[in-house]
């Protein structure tokens, strides 16, 4: 599909008239720090965001989710739920986009998971080009996810006085041709992303000191670095890391009961694999007790499993995990330290 | 003539502990008084040395009841020692919040612990199969407070965005005009329960007494003003609280009973609508005019309908104040004002619901050196006293659970919450 | 039957109970599902002197607060330390970095020895407890698994993962990011982040986690600017009673 | 313009349950109770043996729980559930008669199939017994397609033995081997005391065509494994089920993860060339 060019000034007109008859989320301000939000106005998104303090992964897969409506009683009965509303997601940046694709994937394996993949599939995703790194957390250069080559509908690259289109699905051409004031981008506007293209290249800096390609097999050789043993002194075991990430999706599920004690639900909410109980079972065996062990098997999963299993890499970069960390756990000081060790 | 030993152990429907006692023999009254057992708390010993943001976390926990008030009495002492003033929407919000726990307060005490005295029921749980609909009602309306609260603290009990110099979170313009929307749907309910006490019917009952409460110009005093005194006539600022009230130990109680210029004094619902009855909102007013009360009313058991004819004007004002935030210029993103110095003494006095609420801070660098509070409990225990011992010589023919039940309503009436008062403050003796 | 629930009230602000009213949608359901047999703050009447359910309210301060809890159990099958003051001792363990008798002349003058105290005691160093709803004030939501639990026969479900888990889902601005310290790192979710939520700090109203790294929290407070005596003094305000006050 | 709504994937939450009903209930230990369930409209839960279910108690929550019986009892299928918390303890209170919710069968089972032909060792401890009751329970009903066959059961006290019938029934088959050992016996006890490992010595395998099959507890596996290593069985027919917490049964909650793999989905049936690969695998 062929590249549109909006113009700056057309933008809010395009927005305004995506929010005429859609919902639209996209970022907006939080006290001094960004989050997506369903917004009412053209006014409310906040276009120059650096990060959101979530991804919007929200949106497909809810920090709390009804799964399940049951009935106590004599004859107990229980339905699943599966609730979805179409969406605009806009402004999502390349990282984002990135890391949705990897939960694409994730909720698409065997058995299908319809609560994320009706959600996901009713979203269109509008995405957002960054012309820079969103601060000194972001190592999206090293992990490769600082451009968006697919997972979008469109993507939107600031050129100064216009916007660039990538359009990646048929869903996204057809609200541009509806919504917005869109011409066909000539060749001196494919030219001008090009040059934009270039700019972004050297504004953006590896931070870790080899091509993580090697990431899988450094860690493989990493079980018994001391590494573990010296985060795990600082850890906090908060789980801010996972419940920031954007790939993260693991759960743990409960069962409410409604006060007249007939009518309950089943809610799946985000849990994270650095809490005490994750993997605690019946017998009080916990095989990741020890800090080190649970933090072994964060950056693992991050790093080297999700990848071997799905073919994607289950750290996009966005540095959230590094941002939140109160005692300053680095991803990138940890895969750099790694290597540091395998080279001795 | 049988003697008499009427002894009710841990007075039930009011908050905290208490014991009534009276005796007579050969028909007379030898001993007649309220008697206070709750375990004493020490709150002015754990303030000290604490840092000036977080003593009205724990002045909060003096008492869930108030907890709002206790907050807000805490801040302005902090903000008058600190030298932090207000921004005029964090002043607004912190009256809006009052109105809220006044109306949150004298549900429960009306509905939940007066109310069934009025119509013979032991307590509200019968009442939830005998007259579900006023049941619902109250629950409703304690509801609605509570809704007020969280928007624009979080929660009632233990407020949450109450800071020294305004608020950590300010509600969005969104849930401030929902919030008065959701206020506006229940003026029926507020009708229903003006009818409802207008049918009760209230012992009679004489006795003069002076009423001490807050007074401000410009409006019915909640959150600021003078503390005034209906024997004077006079008000006292903040800081001068000490010219007025006096405090005293005895001997029946872990609390400390209060004077003013005589030996007794009434805080509360009832010194409020004697003392500032022309500030009432009109609807307020007229529910006065239906519930039978007027200025100076010296019947201790009016005190419940004093109470409803305020939720009438609490009820009203929050809608007011709302409209008068939504009408500025209002910033969600305000920060806490700074304070201008770190040493100092402030006198925070709020009317809380069951009254005058002192709290007299001195600050040294940061750090609360030394600490007073009155509770509106506490300055009503003398006068319940008094009341006790005027009531039980009219009644004394009475049958026993007649006098019993008298005497409960009676110290009933003045909504006591016994465990805020039970923290007691240095002892000066005179 | 149904279950006889007695409520009961010791040294506190009796802000727990009135969360137990505060239920204003579920209150008439739970009304149909107990027999409340003993709730000094809202009824006159007593009905039962044996219970199936005691919640207890409040710290124990006092000699006859010790006899009185020790009367309850013997009465009752379960028994529930509802909110702080009963669970970790809450606020009013404060006093117990003082010594007593200073803390007695401060507040009663020469008169101190009028007023009997003694240490603040969380409800489990006196007695057994079965169940603990945490918090400062006690949470609906948990008040309402515990009722419901308990009614279910089943264990409730209380989270032993910290505050910030909650708050981040919340998606709040994390207090450390204005400047201002948290303990919520190391404190007992299950509050839904409420005070992060309107702004404000977490204050450990909960108590602590089953595993917390008090070291690595101290350590934060402490880059952060805070003494060790202050660290000291944020963890006293609700957990005096926990190792990590000592 | 509004959004298109784009196909939505087939309906089948992978959270729902369907019905069963327990049509029989007893306490076989202290702590332990047997229950047989029958699927709404009788239908054959059609599991392969090692394979679990997702046991929903509405209210309290899920539970994974080992298949005891074999596919060839087609009627109904049987658990055996130990008390330890919510979602058990309220299975606990349940009589025949009552119904409850379930997912499944999950898991890999056992590859019966690459078995056929083979001896097999049989090496449960304590409740490991339940799941690997379900394999015996096979091997045995389609006796001719497997080599000889030994069972070696090994429990904390004989308090704590499970499934006495089928004990004895093993015990008194010409058919099959089967020893059985306690670690604290008490007075009555006349049989082997010790570990589950004091046994392997009565027992004479040919490893070239034996299979070995262990369940039981965490602690167990290292030991037992060892075993059947030093009698010279390869390690891809020394074949383990593990457990983990698990809150889906399906590959998605993350909980039972090793690795890059998932212990509900690949397992719970692991050989042991798989697990030396995983860390964390025993
Ligand atoms: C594949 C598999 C097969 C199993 N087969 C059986 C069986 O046949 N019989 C049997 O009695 N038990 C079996 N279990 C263990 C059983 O699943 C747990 O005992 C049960 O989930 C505990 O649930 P609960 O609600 O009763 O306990 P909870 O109240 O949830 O917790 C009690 C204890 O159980 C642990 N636990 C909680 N959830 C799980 C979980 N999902 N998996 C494991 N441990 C958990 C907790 O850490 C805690 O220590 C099996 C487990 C797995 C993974
Ligand atoms: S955010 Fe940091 S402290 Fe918290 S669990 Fe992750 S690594 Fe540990
Ligand atoms: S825990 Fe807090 S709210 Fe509850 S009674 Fe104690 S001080 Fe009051
Ligand atoms: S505000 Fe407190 S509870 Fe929330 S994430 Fe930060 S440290 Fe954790």
């Amino acid at each position: 599909m062929l590249p549109k060019i909006i113009k700056k000034d057309d933008l809010r007109a395009f927005v305004e008239a995506l929010l005429a008859e859609n919902v639209v989320v996209a970022p907006t301000k939080k006290g001094i720090k960004y989050a997506f939000a369903e917004v009412d106005s053209f006014d409310e998104v906040a276009l120059d965001y650096n990060i959101t303090m979530l991804s919007p992964r929200k949106y497909f897969y809810p920090q709390n989710e009804t799964v399940l409506k049951f009935k106590l009683g004599e004859k107990p009965s229980a339905e699943a739920v599966v609730e979805s509303a179409p969406k605009i997601i806009f402004g999502m940046h390349p990282c984002d986009v990135a890391a949705t694709w990897l939960l694409d994937v994730v909720f698409a394996e065997d058995p299908a998971d319809p609560n994320y993949l009706s959600k996901r599939k009713k979203a269109v995703i509008i995405g957002m080009n960054c012309a820079k790194p969103c601060d000194e957390f972001s190592f999206c250069k090293d992990m490769k996810s600082y451009n968006a080559t697919a997972g979008f509908d469109l993507m939107l690259t600031d050129l100064g006085d216009k916007y660039f289109v990538e359009v990646g699905t048929e869903a996204g051409e057809a609200l541009l041709v509806a919504g917005a004031q869109a011409s066909e981008a000539s060749a001196d506007d494919l030219k001008a992303l090009q040059e934009w293209q270039n700019g972004k290249e050297k504004s953006f800096v590896n931070r870790i000191p080899y091509d993580t390609k090697f990431l899988p097999e450094i860690l493989g050789a990493s079980d018994d670095s001391l590494v573990w043993e010296a985060i795990a002194r600082k850890c906090l075991s908060c789980g801010s890391c996972n419940t920031t990430c954007p790939t993260c999706y693991c759960f743990t599920v409960r069962d409410e009961v409604a006060s007249n004690l007939v009518d309950g639900e089943r809610k799946r909410i985000w849990d994270s694999c650095q809490l005490d109980e994750f993997a605690e079972v019946a017998g009080g065996e916990n095989f990741r007790k020890a800090r080190s062990a649970r933090l072994r098997h964060r950056f693992n999963r991050k790093g080297k499993w999700l990848l071997e299993r799905y073919g994607k890499s289950g750290c996009v970069g966005c540095g959230r995990c590094d941002r939140n960390c109160l005692v300053k756990i680095s991803s990138v000081e940890v895969y750099t330290q790694l290597a540091g060790e395998r080279a001795k | 003539m049988t003697d008499l030993n009427v002894n009710v152990h841990h007075l039930t429907r009011v908050e905290g502990h208490g014991n009534i006692v009276v005796n007579s023999k050969n028909g007379e009254i030898i001993d007649a008084r309220l008697e206070i057992v709750e375990s004493p708390r020490f709150f002015e010993a754990m303030l000290k040395g604490r840092r000036w943001q977080e003593v009205q976390l724990i002045t909060s926990r003096i008492c869930g009841i108030c907890a709002v008030g206790h907050t807000c009495t805490s801040l302005q002492s902090t903000e008058m020692a600190l030298g932090i003033s207000l921004s005029e929407q964090a002043h607004l919000l912190r009256k809006c919040i009052f109105f809220a726990e006044q109306l949150q307060s004298h549900i429960l005490h009306t509905y939940f612990l007066t109310a069934p005295d009025f119509v013979g029921a032991p307590s509200v749980i019968p009442l939830a199969t005998a007259a579900p609909e006023v049941v619902k009602r109250a629950l409703r309306l304690k509801k609605l407070a509570n809704t007020i609260c969280e928007t624009i603290a979080g929660r009632h009990v233990h407020p949450i965005a109450l800071v020294p110099g305004g608020f950590s979170r300010y509600p969005s313009v969104k849930e401030l005009k929902a919030l008065k929307e959701t206020i506006l749907s229940y003026s029926d309910d507020i009708d229903e329960t003006v009818k409802l006490f207008a049918t009760f019917k209230v012992p009679e009952y004489y006795r003069e007494t002076e009423f001490v409460s807050l007074k401000n110009p410009s409006e019915y005093a909640f959150y600021e003003g003078d503390i005034y005194s209906s024997d004077t006539k006079k008000g006292v600022k903040n800081l001068d609280y000490k010219t007025l009230i006096k405090e005293k130990m005895v001997d029946h109680s872990t609390s400390k009973h209060c004077t003013a210029t005589r030996d007794s004094y009434i805080a509360g619902a009832l010194a409020r609508f004697n003392n500032n009855y022309d500030q009432l909102h009109p609807r307020a007013k007229k529910a006065a005019e239906a519930l039978k009360i007027k200025p100076v009313s010296y019947n201790t058991f009016m005190f419940s309908h004093a109470q409803v004819v305020e939720t009438v004007h609490c009820f009203e004002e929050a809608v007011a104040y709302i409209d008068r935030i939504l009408e500025m210029d209002y910033d969600v993103n305000e920060q806490p004002a700074e304070p201008t110095r770190m040493s100092g003494r402030g006198v925070g006095a709020c009317e809380v619901p069951r009254g005058l609420l002192i709290h007299d801070y001195t600050y040294e660098n940061g750090f609360i050196k030394d600490a007073n509070l009155i509770i509106p409990t506490g300055m009503n225990l003398a006068n319940m006293d008094a009341d006790i011992r005027e009531l039980a010589p009219k009644i004394i023919k009475e049958p026993h659970d007649k006098i019993e039940l008298l005497m409960e309503m009676l110290i009933r009436a003045y909504d006591p919450c016994i465990s805020c008062s039970c923290h007691l403050l240095k002892v000066e003796f005179v | 039957m149904k279950p006889k629930v007695a409520f009961f009230s010791f040294t506190s602000c009796e802000g727990c109970q009135l969360m137990f009213l505060n239920l204003e949608d579920e209150l008439l359901n739970l009304l149909g599902a107990v027999e409340i047999v003993k709730f000094r703050e809202a009824m006159k009447e007593v009905t039962s002197d044996e219970y199936d359910v005691a919640f207890i309210e409040g710290s124990i301060t006092t000699h006859s607060d010790i006899e009185r809890i020790k009367s309850i159990r013997e009465k009752t099958k379960i028994l529930v330390a509802f909110g702080a003051c009963a669970t970790i001792g809450g606020i009013n363990a404060i006093k117990n970095f003082q010594p007593l008798e200073d803390v007695r002349k401060y507040v009663y003058g020469e008169r101190w020895d009028f007023y009997d105290t003694v240490p603040t005691m969380q409800v489990d160093q006196v007695v057994k407890v079965d169940a603990a709803i945490h918090g400062c004030p006690v949470s609906k939501k948990e008040m309402l698994e515990v009722i419901t639990s308990l009614l279910l026969g089943k264990t409730p479900n209380i989270p032993d993962y910290p505050v910030c888990v909650e708050c981040k889902l919340a998606e709040n601005v994390c207090v450390f990011d204005k400047g201002m310290m948290c303990l919520g790192p190391v404190t007992r979710a299950g509050c839904g982040a409420l005070c992060p939520s309107y702004g404000n700090k977490c204050i450990g109203c909960r108590g602590l986690i089953t595993d917390p790294n008090t070291n690595a929290q101290k350590d934060l407070l402490e880059e952060k600017g805070l003494s060790v005596a202050e660290v000291l003094k944020e963890f006293r305000m609700f957990d005096g009673l926990s190792e990590v006050s000592k | 313009m509004t959004v298109k709504e784009k196909n939505t994937p087939q309906a089948g939450s992978i959270f729902q349950p369907t019905i069963g009903k327990i049509v029989a209930a007893k306490m076989l230990t202290a702590k332990e109770k047997y229950f047989r369930v029958v699927l709404e409209g009788g239908k054959p839960l059609g599991q392969k043996p090692g394979q679990f279910v997702e046991i929903s108690v509405f209210g309290a929550g899920e539970a994974p729980i080992s298949i005891c019986s074999s596919p060839t009892q087609e009627d109904s299928f049987e658990m055996c559930v130990r008390n330890v918390g919510s979602v058990t303890n309220l299975m606990h209170q349940m009589e025949a008669g009552a119904t409850l919710g379930m997912r499944g069968p999950y898991g890999n089972g056992f590859d019966m199939e690459a078995m056929k032909g083979h001896d097999v060792l049989f090496v449960a401890g304590g409740l490991g017994l339940a799941p690997a009751r379900g394999v015996i329970k096979y091997v045995l009903d389609k006796r001719r397609d497997y080599g000889d066959v030994t069972i070696l059961y090994g429990a904390r006290n004989p308090s704590e033995l499970l499934f006495k019938e089928d004990l004895s029934e093993w015990e008194a088959r010409p058919d099959c081997a089967f020893h059985i050992t306690v670690d604290r016996p008490d007075d009555a006890w006349k049989g082997n005391k010790g570990v589950i490992t004091t046994l392997f010595r009565h027992v004479k395998v040919d490893p070239s065509k034996t299979y070995a099959v262990i369940i039981g507890p965490p602690v167990m596996y290292k030991y037992a494994i060892l075993e059947a290593l030093s009698m010279g069985i390869p390690e891809s027919r020394i074949l383990c089920s593990l457990e983990r917490r698990m809150k889906c049964g399906v590959g998605k909650c993350g909980h039972c993860q090793i690795g890059n793999v998932y212990v509900c989905k690949e397992g719970p049936v692991f050989s042991y060339a798989q697990i030396k690969r995983l860390r964390e695998g025993i």
